[in-house]
């Protein structure tokens, strides 16, 4: 009965926020929104049983990717409202259902014939955490340590690209700007 | 009442189609990132479920991994994002036509 | 050595092309002629040791590559393919050696060999996926001579002719994965090895429908009627070398493969479509002759001469019997040589007056004199004088053709009319008359370099066209098993009727029969 | 003996060769001198295998080596030496031995005197060839040579259209015939396993009639070509154009005589299909007739002599194709050397007049050039069949043999134009040699031919005269390989009234053509009442038939080839090409505009695509569930 009383109240405070940050025009709301809907979420993990998961999710989104975002806004005009042409409202929200549902019943499918067969079984009476971290550094050390190596890029490829001086494209030039540029640049080597 | 895989299945369907909805409508590359985080969002929900009620890890892993790819998405998004800011002063989606064929 | 001189065939032209970049540009001639030289003399002296006497592959390798798909590395000659080979390097060393100045002359020697590569590796492939990976490789390099030393229109020909014989070369790609399939099914195991297929004996609807997979894709490389057309606009822009090459070489890759593949693979098959094949070829011949006569262009009448030279090809080799497969082999040298000859001695003329329209000349035998005869040489070859190499193809061909049709015979037969037709009204617009153009008085004769490539190809032609057997006995041992091997997996009587028996007692030879498997 | 075969086939072939190095060098009379010798050589050689054939009378037949070899065929370069190639042998090699020697003054001012003997050597070594081959593809190898020559030697003076026009006509009309030819060597070869001749003949006798006659059709269409019959004959007066030697020696004497060959090479062929011969006999006399109507009114001295040449080659089919084998051999002989010698004499009398070639504007030249009018006068004797030159042995044979063998009307029409042949014979030697000196109208001098000339000349006049004296011993020798049909009218009585009755009327038509041509004095300009004459125009126009060729097939050929390359080739075949490329490429420029760049709209697409695959991975895997099912829903509304 809790769990059901749990669900629907984290549901339905999910998809609230969730449509705000679709619908809203401020993005100062979107971002709010959006990092109280990543905590509703968590709850659904801890619901679940994957505690680790949960804490992770928090972790990592909330604290994280949401810091992150909001560092990022400070370099966008966010008081202003954002401005947006729409098309066709019916395409949008219908293609999406239909993509939905199609992925829902892809997964759901070998489910329902029940076929499904456990290859790491949770085991009764140990805590979610240990269980992840034995698999996690058993079976899928390879992509645990790929996912780091991807993270460490990742980063560096931020640092960078948010740190260049990107005033020039060298693609978006045509061949005498680019010409020009380089002059610029030998007169101050040479200068 | 008990709460089933298919209740799990269906509230991640509708959080991913409310993600597509702002995959497609937002003109803001920010909010588009919004979306797409709502997207792995549910589809993380749907991992976490199937794992619960199969009694199967693998899930998890997959929603963990989903997790970690999403950080790094953000990283080198928002990197682009402020790189294109510099240069063209907004980051609206309709001005970014060079792509076109 | 000899037990691997065929990779070395293969691959020493293109290991040598690599160094090849890092020649310099004076002495890249010289690296290329003695290139071509050395693997002309290899390819001599794989004649020298080829066992006339033996039908069946020799100097056979077997690497393998997939070895869980069966795919294999697996070359070999036999009578069939040897010629061709010779065929191939000595037009890639003549072609060298009289290269007229050429801007790029380095990327031009660099491309001929690789496609020299690509050329030996074909002919020597018995593995249909190497097969199938050199006869595509062997676009590229023609692709880039087309494009960039063309005419005019280079871009326009050498996309045509990329894009046509590959869409050709795909469905033919898939009737291979097919064929493979199919092997897998009746022996349980993947097997590319076109020996292997040799033994599977298939039904006869499956055989139509292979067959007319292999056949898009090699009759668009002959090029057969109605799916000629690339062949005019590929040799009307390429430079001289690249149509003496394509014309030489790269089209007998269709009618060779007809031959490795279509025939022993699809006996009922060919026998069935012989007569429609039979009526494109004689389509081919009359139509495209006539064609040839309309030309304005003297390359573009060598050019449509080839096609319809092709079609006596198609119709010895699809005579499903010793006379005629030894004949359009037999032509399919002859054709290289003679239309190899002709196309350098169109080049010969455009070098000087940079046009090749025949209303430009006229007379020029007067100014030109050995030019003039050795062009009546090859003139007389390519209308099928005897004692011309052409003619023992053209007329084995013909008369195998004969025990199958009379009256289509008869109508291919024409060939010989048409094509003096065709032949002597462009030498009369070129060489007779009074010499009109104030351009053309002081016409250069051919030169020595222009010779040196166009006196040995006088000589092969009359050569083998007195004495053919070194190259006809080869040819028929092999072709003799070819079509014996067709009679005994013919399961239909329209077959066992077309195709002759050699030997008195049927030989059983082991089979591996779909039906029975299933 | 094989060494003289040898020399005799090769010496020929050094001649050309030797020629053919100085074909780019100026004159040198040498390379004459030497081409004749060696041609000369050929004949001593081949009269030492006369000798040879008449004294034991053993063939000698030879294998050089083999040509090709494949599945069953087997085709070796042998040679026979057999009474009838023997007689072919030293018909060709004594009439180019005097027409080398000949050459040698007539091509004197010609800057191509080199090549032209190569060519001629070529000519001669081809023509050994073909007559000495064992094999029809050893003959046919000598007969697309001899072909190939007389292009080269047509269109010797190829800075004139009209020459390179005759020689390309010659030599493409030679291949309508040829293919004939190739298609009765197939014949031959599928029904009998072997192309040599006495493998072959052998063989046939066991052949049913019905291959027999279309293997004998295949071939005479073969030798109708070369032997120019109806409805082939056009190139030879337009193969005129060439030097007058060549003319003597290619379509006079040697080469034009090779379908009659032929038909006397395969006589065993022949005699099993009677009816064939039939066929061949008649289309002989129609040509006989046909041509000799067209020589009455030609105006071209050349062209004259060449339908005389065609019409008797009628003759000579006549003869072969009523069996008469021996006859039509005789006639082939005796004709080779009269006809030559009145070509070699008209070339004498285009020297002389510039090479102006109209009868009408000579006359009264037998004053300047006496020898040429003896000879040409004597030549015109013999071609008219009158006693005792050897026109008369071997013409009067071939009447008696179609007298005896009951064909009536192929008698009485080799009868009439034996009367013809003597009228345009006369009417040429009367219009050149006689009446009024026409030519000082032109402002020409003519003179006589250098000595040597006329000295060469000189054995085919004696030839001329005496070959009739040769029919005994000929006889003797060519029946042991030809059928012995001797001819003899059965009363003494009929056989005097014939052959005199012959005589006279020939002699009439002499004396005709005399009285009407001997004093012509003005030169016709197409105005007179005969001229104007429907009859006339007909045969100077040669029934208007190279006019049809010209405009019913040469012209139809050549407009439905441009139009199957601008129309069917670049409109139809290669347009569909392109279509079908250019459908693919608009499908993309026009979905080209999806991408519009539009990151949106992209998205858009994006899922849009993402629910057409999903939708379709349902689809399957549901169709893949359920397939049980939906084959057994199929089968049962028949769709499987």
């Amino acid at each position: 009965m809790f769990e059901a009383v749990a669900f629907y109240l984290f549901a339905f405070l999910t998809i609230a926020m969730f449509y705000i940050v679709v619908t809203t025009k401020q993005a100062l709301y979107a971002l709010t929104a959006l990092a109280a809907g990543m905590i509703f979420i968590s709850a659904f993990f801890f619901i679940l049983g994957a505690d680790f998961l949960g804490a992770i999710q928090i972790i990592v989104y909330t604290g994280a990717v949401m810091a992150l975002y909001a560092f990022g806004m400070m370099f966008f005009d966010t008081t202003r409202d954002v401005k947006e042409k729409q098309g066709n409202k019916f395409i949008i929200v219908g293609l999406s259902t239909l993509a939905a549902i199609l992925v829902v019943v892809i997964f759901a499918a070998p489910m329902v014939s029940e076929n499904v067969v456990a290859l790491y079984p949770i085991v009764e009476g140990v805590g979610n955490t240990q269980e992840v971290g034995v698999v996690l550094f058993t079976k899928y050390l390879i992509p645990f340590e790929l996912a780091a190596v991807m993270l460490l890029v990742a980063m560096i490829a931020g640092i960078v690209l948010a740190g260049k001086k990107m005033d020039l494209s060298l693609t978006l030039m045509n061949s005498e700007e680019i010409e020009e540029a380089k002059k610029q640049k030998n007169k101050k080597v040479l200068s | 009442m008990e709460i089933g895989l298919n209740h799990y299945l269906v509230l991640s369907t509708i959080l991913f189609a409310i993600g597509l909805v702002g995959v497609m409508k937002r003109k803001n590359l920010l909010l588009l990132f919004f979306a797409t985080e709502i997207l792995l969002n549910s589809v993380n929900i749907a991992f976490a479920a199937i794992s619960h009620y199969y009694g199967d890890l693998t899930g998890q892993m997959f929603a963990f991994f989903v997790i970690a790819i999403a950080a790094s998405e953000v990283a080198v998004g928002l990197g682009l994002l402020i790189v294109w800011f510099k240069r063209h002063g907004n980051i609206d989606l309709d001005s970014m036509t060079s792509m076109r064929g | 050595m000899l037990d691997h001189i065929l990779s070395i065939l293969i691959f020493f032209p293109a290991l040598a092309a690599i160094f090849g970049f890092m020649i310099q540009k004076d002495a890249i001639r010289a690296y290329g002629v003695s290139v071509a030289a050395i693997e002309f003399g290899l390819s001599l002296w794989l004649w020298f040791a080829f066992d006339g006497n033996v039908s069946g592959m020799q100097f056979m390798e077997n690497l393998p590559l997939v070895p869980s798909f069966g795919i294999n590395y697996i070359l070999g000659v036999d009578g069939i393919s040897l010629f061709i080979i010779v065929l191939a390097a000595f037009f890639t060393m003549i072609g060298i050696a009289s290269l007229t100045d050429t801007p790029n002359e380095k990327n031009m020697i660099i491309t001929l060999l690789f496609l020299q590569m690509t050329m030996v590796g074909v002919f020597a492939a018995l593995d249909a996926i190497v097969f199938y990976v050199f006869w595509e490789l062997s676009l590229v390099p023609m692709l880039y001579i087309i494009g960039a030393w063309g005419g005019p229109l280079r871009i326009y020909a050498s996309v045509k002719f990329f894009l046509y014989t590959f869409a050709g070369s795909l469905v033919m790609l898939v009737g291979m994965l097919f064929m493979a399939y199919f092997y897998y099914q009746a022996t349980g195991v993947w097997s590319f090895a076109i020996l292997d297929w040799y033994r599977l004996i298939l039904p006869e609807n499956l055989q139509l429908w292979l067959f007319a997979a292999f056949f898009v894709g090699f009759a668009i490389k002959v090029p057969m009627f109605p799916f000629h057309t690339w062949l005019p606009y590929a040799h009307g822009q390429a430079p001289t070398i690249g149509s003496v090459i394509l014309a030489a070489i790269l089209l007998k890759m269709g009618t060779y493969a007809f031959i490795r593949f279509s025939l022993p693979l699809f006996p009922d098959a060919s026998a069935f479509f012989m007569v429609p094949i039979a009526i494109i070829a004689i389509i081919m011949i009359i139509y495209t002759a006539m064609v040839a006569y309309a030309q304005k262009d003297v390359k573009q009448v060598v050019a449509y001469s080839s096609i319809s030279h092709m079609g006596v090809i198609i119709l010895g080799t699809f005579a499903l019997n010793v006379e005629g497969i030894s004949g359009s082999i037999f032509l399919m040298i002859a054709h290289g040589v003679v239309s190899g000859a002709l196309f350098l001695l169109v080049g010969v003329i455009y070098d000087r007056r940079h046009t090749k329209m025949m209303d430009q000349f006229g007379g020029i035998a007067h100014v030109m004199p050995r030019y003039a005869t050795i062009f009546g040489i090859m003139l007389m070859a390519s209308v099928g004088m005897p004692l011309t190499i052409n003619f023992v193809g053209e007329f084995l061909s013909l008369l195998g053709f004969y025990q199958q049709s009379h009256i289509l015979t008869l109508l291919a037969g024409t060939a010989i009319i048409v094509g003096a037709i065709y032949m002597l009204a462009a030498y009369k617009k070129l060489f007779f008359g009074e010499v009109t153009k104030e351009e053309n008085k002081n016409l250069k004769d051919v030169n020595k370099r222009e010779l040196l490539a166009l006196i040995p190809l006088s000589i092969i032609t009359i050569w083998l066209g007195i004495y053919p057997k070194p190259v006809l006995e080869p040819i028929n041992n092999s072709v003799e098993a070819v079509v014996q091997l067709m009679h005994n997996k013919a399961t239909s009587d329209l077959a066992k009727e077309r195709i002759p028996n050699l030997v008195e007692e049927v030989v059983v030879i082991t089979k591996t029969s779909v039906q029975e498997v299933h | 003996m094989e060494k003289f075969l040898y020399i005799a086939l090769f010496a020929p072939l050094v001649s050309s060769l030797f020629a053919a190095l100085f074909t780019t060098t100026k004159k040198k009379t040498f390379v004459g001198i030497i081409a004749s010798l060696l041609i000369f050589t050929a004949f001593a050689s081949s009269s030492v295998l006369l000798a040879h054939i008449l004294n034991n009378g053993a063939p000698i037949h030879v294998e050089m080596m083999t040509w090709m070899a494949t599945g069953d065929l087997y085709i070796p370069f042998g040679f026979v030496v057999d009474q009838v190639s023997v007689t072919m042998m030293m018909v060709v090699t004594l009439v180019s031995t005097i027409v080398h020697i000949y050459s040698i003054g007539y091509m004197d001012h010609d800057k191509s005197f080199n090549r032209f003997f190569a060519w001629l050597s070529a000519f001669v070594f081809s023509m050994m060839i073909l007559v000495m081959s064992d094999n029809y593809a050893g003959l046919f190898i000598g007969w697309e040579g001899v072909g190939l020559c007389s292009w080269g030697l047509i269109g010797f003076w190829f800075h004139k259209e009209s020459a390179t026009w005759a020689a390309n006509e010659a030599f493409i009309m030679n291949r309508i015939a040829d293919l004939g030819m190739l298609i009765g060597i197939f014949l031959v070869y599928w029904n009998t396993g072997t192309l040599q001749y006495d493998g072959a003949f052998e063989a046939f006798k066991t052949l049913d009639t019905a291959t027999l006659t279309w293997i004998g059709i295949f071939l005479f269409i073969g030798a109708m070509g070369k032997s120019a019959q109806f409805p082939l004959h056009t190139w030879l007066a337009d193969a005129m154009e060439g030097p007058t030697p060549v003319s003597a020696l290619i379509h006079a004497a040697t080469m034009v005589t090779a379908g009659v060959y032929l038909v006397i090479r395969s006589n065993e062929l022949y005699d099993l299909i009677p009816h064939v011969g039939l066929f061949i006999a008649s289309l002989g006399a129609f040509v006989a007739l046909f041509a000799a109507s067209m020589a009455l009114v030609n105006r071209d001295m050349k062209r004259i002599i060449a339908y005389s040449t065609l019409s008797q080659l009628g003759y000579m089919f006549a003869a072969a194709g009523l069996g008469a084998y021996w006859v039509a051999l005789f006639h082939l002989m005796a004709h080779a050397f009269f006809k030559a010698l009145l070509f070699l004499g008209a070339g004498n009398v285009m020297h002389a007049m510039h090479d102006e070639l109209d009868p009408f504007k000579m006359g009264g030249l037998k004053k300047v050039m006496k020898g040429t009018f003896i000879m040409m006068t004597l030549a015109s004797v013999a071609l008219a069949g009158i006693f005792p030159l050897a026109g008369f042995f071997s013409k009067d044979a071939i009447l008696e043999a179609a007298f005896v063998e009951h064909h009536y009307i192929i008698y009485s029409v080799l009868l009439f134009t034996a009367g013809l042949t003597a009228f345009y014979s006369f009417r040429l030697v009367a219009l050149i040699f006689h009446g009024e000196e026409r030519y000082k109208l032109f402002g020409i001098h003519p003179h006589e031919a250098y000595k040597f000339m006329l000295v060469a000349m000189s054995p085919l006049l004696i030839l001329a005269i005496i070959a009739g004296a040769m029919k005994g011993t000929y006889y003797e020798m060519v029946i042991s390989v030809l059928p012995e049909t001797e001819y003899h009218i059965h009363s003494h009585l009929v056989y005097w009234v014939m052959t005199i009755g012959t005589q006279l009327f020939v002699i009439g038509a002499v004396v005709y053509a005399y009285k009407k041509y001997a004093d012509w004095k003005s030169v016709p300009d197409g105005s007179s009442d005969v001229e104007q004459s429907f009859m006339y125009k007909l045969l100077y126009n040669q029934y208007y038939i190279p006019y049809a060729y010209e405009e019913y097939i040469v012209k139809p050929y050549r407009e439905i080839s441009e139009i199957f390359w601008t129309k069917v080739d670049m409109k139809v075949v290669d347009a569909t090409v392109d279509g079908i490329a250019g459908i693919i490429y608009g499908t993309g420029e026009k979905t080209r505009d999806m991408q519009s760049g539009n990151l949106s709209t992209m998205l858009k697409w994006m899922v849009a695509g993402t629910v057409a695959l999903l939708s379709l991975a349902v689809v399957f895997g549901l169709a893949a569930r359920n397939s049980d099912e939906i084959v057994a829903i199929l089968s049962a509304l028949g769709v499987m």
